[in-house]
């Protein structure tokens, strides 16, 4: 199962692209994705966990299943605070 | 109106896209690219979307005021890519009857902005260094807005 | 920056005048003249001061928001003489470096300047009738501001 | 003792006039120049009370006393209340 993942950010940064594609088993969730992420991207692995993970355009939670052709957008924390 | 871009931005048209003769208070909030934080001095700031989600959640942020306030129209637009000290990030502006609504609403849209839209800047500092800015804490307010 | 004139407010010469690289927020609020109230159709607002009071009243409020809030620099600008609908008839503008204090002081000098002011108007309703419009309670309000 | 008196919006309508000329006796308070006010301008007796007096540029109570050759200025409630 295709899945392409957009990254933002830091985690552009760490991971060293802004786009790549995974190979996932069908039914998977996006905590493992979260795990095949870290696996591939070490320097991602700490900072990964502060992210929130999008499918398409809606947020969702790490139990929520891996659609095919899926785009998993990850998005770190925003910057919110004092202007 | 909801709009992401590139080129600086032009509040005076978005101060006329929400006049009416009906909406008697208009509010404008702009946030502007400050030159020194902490003491220290930036060169530029450097701002990323997720565009579509930013889209979605900045029409979240509309129906949010418009359920909570008499808001007769809003714009509300943010910049992207580089910017310079002095240059205009985000702005935001209310039209309403009443001025508590246009002022209430305004202030809230900004802060719902900087809660919930995906949007990251990276400071360039005058040493030469950068750093994306995102909070240290775990997540304490998630990007998710109640469904209306 | 106050001022009382007769010609048109240009609001972006406003902004651009409180704008600074330390100030990161800008609020501005503008009053325009409403075509309906309580169903009356307005074609025209006069307005009229006591120049000289009404001058020292906004010095006074400009120094009361900068006694309460981080003001980086301000303006109020409130027009005289005949307007139609849809025209703008006071313009306060606040920058700050942070934004809360750009939303309140910019609400607190509106709320002021209505309060303690000497400036009055005059509705011209579509029947052809006028009215000086002014607070039919004893004046609960005066037009004393605290000494700084 | 001559005492310019400025009037302003609804006071000047009822007055007729924006600006009058008032002789008062020496140690005349602001009181008194509201009574020959009301005296002279029977229109304006009933809004008179709901004004302010202003001595040049500040506000004044009716007990003081009206300076030689003071501008003295009718100032009916502002309009206030919601735009």
């Amino acid at each position: 199962m295709t899945v392409r993942v957009l990254l933002f950010a830091r985690a552009r940064d760490l991971a060293g692209t802004d786009t790549l594609t995974l190979e996932t088993p069908a039914g998977a969730t996006l905590r493992q994705l979260r795990d095949e992420l870290a696996r591939r991207f070490p320097a991602l692995a700490d900072f990964l966990p502060r992210c929130q993970l999008a499918i398409h355009d809606t947020l969702a939670d790490d139990r929520t299943l891996v659609p095919d052709n899926a785009t998993v957008a990850v998005l770190p924390p925003v910057s919110g605070g004092m202007m | 109106m909801i709009r992401l871009q590139r080129e600086p931005i032009d509040y005076g048209t978005l101060v006329e896209s929400v006049r009416r003769t009906t909406a008697g208070a208009v509010v404008l909030f702009l946030g502007t690219v400050r030159e020194l934080t902490d003491g220290r001095v930036t060169v530029a700031l450097e701002y990323e979307a997720y565009d579509r989600l930013a889209e979605k959640q900045l029409a979240a942020i509309e129906q949010e005021i418009r359920s909570r306030w008499q808001v007769t129209d809003v714009a509300m637009v943010h910049r992207l890519g580089r910017l310079e000290p002095g240059e205009i990030s985000v702005a935001v502006v209310v039209s309403s009857p009443h001025r508590q609504d246009a002022f209430l609403a305004a202030r809230h849209a900004i802060e719902r902005i900087k809660q919930v839209v995906p949007i990251w800047k990276k400071e360039h500092w005058s040493d030469g260094s950068s750093e994306w800015i995102h909070p240290q804490e775990p997540i304490a307010d998630p990007l998710h807005l109640p469904q209306s």
